[in-house]
């Protein structure tokens, strides 16, 4: 069965918190940006584009069997590796169940305080495309 | 060395346990002790208002505010204190220039001359006012090295040009413009011009006679002084003949509810109370780099430039961004698969400061065709121990990375 | 209070072998020394630019100042952070308003109230801004006391005024206005209020949301911070609407040659690298204040001020300048037979400083019928003894000059 | 036989030098100051009022036998203390010995370092009407 958006916040926060040191912690984000699909380039788009970062950033979202799947991609890797968690949480739920959800892994990291505020605006302007994707689709299929 | 290394505290602090190695300080400088503690002097034995006390404490504030003004009047050399005038920092100095010299004297059809290098604050100060106005912004285009093309200079230059604002040394790749060349053509045809020397007054001495430029600006806190302070210089006949800028109680001589007679310069441009303490820590950062002798320090940031540039064209795949030949010991640079953003962060983990971004010149940026560089800039307490360990870490950095 | 004396270096300081006595304080205050202990803290560990970089110094000096930013807001009790702008000080909160909001909103035929006992900082702004655009300035008058009078500012009020720009307190005659009162009357008519604080936020707590101005100044270095600080508060649906002042690095999103993206606020008004060590300064003045308890501060005040009025009135020939019954400790006097310049001279020799003038008020001194007044203004770390020693030395001196 | 303007100087600077503290030289120019013979109110005008001061100081002369004579006044004492020392220095010369004067005088009471800057321009500003009637006087002279 997939785990609920809980469930992965609390593995996240459960992995990072094996690194002691914030240079760990962004070696892994690092590694995380790496292993993250490279979305295709056709997604790449300005609609897709997330407003607020000093490095690009694009989330697309697909919506299917009333699930939403996002692919995410930035040309910065520190970033990737955030887009990568932000996926990893929200990714394969509806509509509702993201709406709902409360991304306190960003806190529980303790990224939020360390990451500048350039790069937390960013983190959260992620987030709330995500959201803003699933209302656009709530809305679209509570029409149809 | 080490002895100068001493006068700045910050220098010894650590940063994730590893010493910081400081190379922002084209965005900021570091403060020796000598300025803090005049500081820490003015307000626990001299702090009062200025220039309308009958008191001891106020005569004494006047006095060193004053002198201050007299000290930064040496320095660059200018003529009298009528044409020092404290402000907060640059872009003050800019905005105030366009705003009182430029609302009176250009017109529909006028053209302001600035270069493509130009940092944000010499740059949107001037399209603002021309869009206003009607006026044109024209540019001076730079060729792949980041040098201003000095022909194509020339034939900006028009009847039409009212005023040209260039950096003497950009921000953004470190090039030292030939500035008195810049301003002797543009006196042929009596333009005045102003002079943007964020990134001079850091690295060399300046003087406003020798260039005869019209106006230069420049930041205390990029030149070891406090934060919150900055000169504008102007030659005395402009300055006279502008408006006011901002209205408030110094730079008043009488007013009633029907009208008002301003001040005399410098105070007509200062209308509220100054940084009093910004500005006597100022003469202060003047003093101590004139103590340690400015051609030491002109010779030793060559020494360290030519290093520093030496050992970071050694490292694999990275591009300067920006080969002037007359240059400052700041260096814009990408590395080849790699995202700037991604260097300085983790760079700092190693304890070093370098910018990321399109610092503020964003037109340089996109003409240089990148988007983002890493700066690292230097000043005269760094050291060449510090460019091998900053090397080194990038090194390090970069493999991780790529790999 | 020999504590918190204590906590003022300067104020055991003497002059001409003299016990210094501090009573100039509207003119500007004295530090304590954990704001002198804050800037050396900030340039010994701290110091770097804000808001761009990327490595930890850079993060600890944004998030200092974005946390002095937040302390301000607080302690006016404002909505948000987009609310507090950091300016120079008072002057340019005004002058901000009065170009950005003022050449958005006024026009020809528009009138613009302020009263009549307004410093030049909140008089000439406006002056010149009507000047500029055909609008007329009116201004409400004041009693022999040095009180408003309420029912003419009513009279005042019509469909052509645009803004009230009023002092929550001279600084002349040391008033305190009804300004609750003030402004809810303007908004019956939907007329926004400018607040002058300069003279009010060093004695007692504004709350911005209580009195519901629309916008608030007030001077850093009068409130015990360090000289080259301020605060322009604005309602936020105000200040998002105004177009930006000043232009440069940091208030901008985007630009090429052609077009400029400003920032949001509240960096949107701040366009340079800003004075961070004074706003830092600013928030550890605030908290000093607030660890000695606000509430205690006014209650020692208020007994101050009344036993220096009593004191004061047994003066031989001496007559106040303004007799408000709700005032700050800050009294203007004359004393017949003597000019005020030989009077503040001749208690300079008793360590004693005081202001003499006219105040920046040139209006006001003319409707109170005196060209020049001494000047006595105290603050919390004054004390009756020092109001004893002053009118001792104030008999003596004035029996100097007249016999 | 009348002193000269340097012997008058001179003599001021005796006088000063008797006291040691600022407090004692101030009060002396008080002391100067009520001594001075008020001028006459019609002779206070705008013409003869000196600029630069912050408080209200005029100065006139009177043109005699080829010789100029000041009369001056002041509504604050220190200032007009002040007055008489400048007048007693020039008066009763003739314009080319006032045009010829350095007032060192006041450097060398140590006046010019202690006062506020207001008041030492307030000074010069005296000494300049002072030289400028003596100007107006020699053209006047010259061209008569
Ligand atoms: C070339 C140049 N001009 C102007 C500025 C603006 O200086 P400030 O922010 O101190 O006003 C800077 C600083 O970033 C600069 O480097
Ligand atoms: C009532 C009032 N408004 C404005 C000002 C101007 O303040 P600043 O010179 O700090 O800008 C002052 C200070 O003198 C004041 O007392």
């Amino acid at each position: 069965m997939q785990q609920t958006i809980e469930e992965i916040q609390q593995e996240i926060v459960e992995e990072f918190e094996m690194f002691h040191e914030w240079q760990d912690k962004y070696e892994y984000l690092i590694q995380l940006g790496k292993e993250l699909d490279p979305m295709p380039v056709n997604t790449q788009t300005e609609e897709n584009k997330v407003k607020g970062c000093q490095s690009n950033v694009w989330v697309n979202a697909e919506y299917t069997d009333g699930k939403l799947f996002f692919t995410g991609d930035s040309d910065a890797l520190i970033v990737k590796g955030l887009v990568a968690l932000v996926l990893r949480v929200f990714t394969g739920n509806n509509p509702d169940e993201i709406l709902n959800a409360q991304p306190h892994f960003i806190a529980d990291i303790g990224l939020a305080n360390h990451l500048s505020p350039t790069r937390s605006n960013g983190l959260a302007a992620m987030v709330k495309q995500i959201k803003f994707y699933a209302l656009a689709y709530k809305t679209k299929a509570g029409l149809a | 060395m080490a002895k100068i290394r001493e006068n700045f505290p910050i220098l010894s602090t650590k940063v994730y346990g590893k010493p910081l190695v400081y190379f922002d300080n084209a965005a900021t400088s570091q403060k020796p002790q000598q300025v803090i503690d005049r500081l820490v002097k003015y307000y626990q034995e001299e702090n009062s208002n200025v220039h309308r006390g009958i008191y001891y404490l106020s005569e004494l504030a006047s006095a060193k505010y004053e002198e201050a003004r007299d000290v930064v009047r040496t320095h660059l050399n200018a003529n009298s204190l009528a044409e020092i005038i404290f402000v907060r920092g640059a872009t003050e100095g800019i905005n105030l220039v366009a705003n009182s010299w430029g609302k009176h004297n250009i017109v529909a059809g006028d053209e302001v001359i600035i270069s493509a290098m130009e940092h944000h604050a010499n740059l949107v100060p001037w399209q603002q006012l021309c869009k206003e106005k009607g006026a044109t912004l024209k540019v001076i285009p730079i060729d792949d090295n980041g040098e201003i093309i000095f022909e194509e200079y020339k034939n900006l230059l028009s009847d039409k040009t009212k005023i040209v604002a260039v950096a003497h040394t950009s921000n953004g790749i470190g090039t030292i413009n030939p500035i008195k060349e810049i301003i002797a053509e543009a006196h042929k045809k009596n333009i005045p011009v102003l002079v943007d020397g964020c990134q001079a007054s850091p690295h060399f001495k300046v003087d406003v006679k020798e260039l005869d430029c019209d106006f230069y600006v420049f930041s205390g806190h990029k030149t070891f002084a406090p934060t919150g302070i900055g000169v504008l210089y102007g030659k005395e006949n402009l300055l006279d003949a502008m408006p006011p800028y901002q209205m408030g109680g110094e730079m008043i001589k009488f007013v009633s509810f029907t009208e008002t007679t301003f001040n005399d310069l410098p105070i007509k441009f200062e209308a509220a109370t100054p940084n009093i303490a910004g500005a006597i820590g100022l003469a202060t950062a003047i003093e101590y780099v004139d103590s340690l002798g400015r051609n030491n320090i002109e010779n030793y940031e060559e020494d360290l430039k030519s290093y520093a540039l030496q050992k970071l064209q050694e490292v694999k795949n990275l591009k300067l961004i920006g080969n002037a030949k007359n240059r400052i010991p700041l260096f814009s640079f990408v590395v080849e698969g790699t995202h700037p953003l991604d260097l300085g962060t983790m760079l700092d983990f190693e304890g070093i400061a370098i910018r990321t971004g399109n610092h503020c010149a964003q037109p340089l940026m996109q003409r240089m065709g990148v988007a983002a560089t890493c700066r690292a800039s230097l000043a005269f307490y760094n050291t060449k121990a510090e460019v091998d360990y900053f090397v080194d870490s990038l090194n390090k950095v970069v493999k991780k990375l790529i790999s």
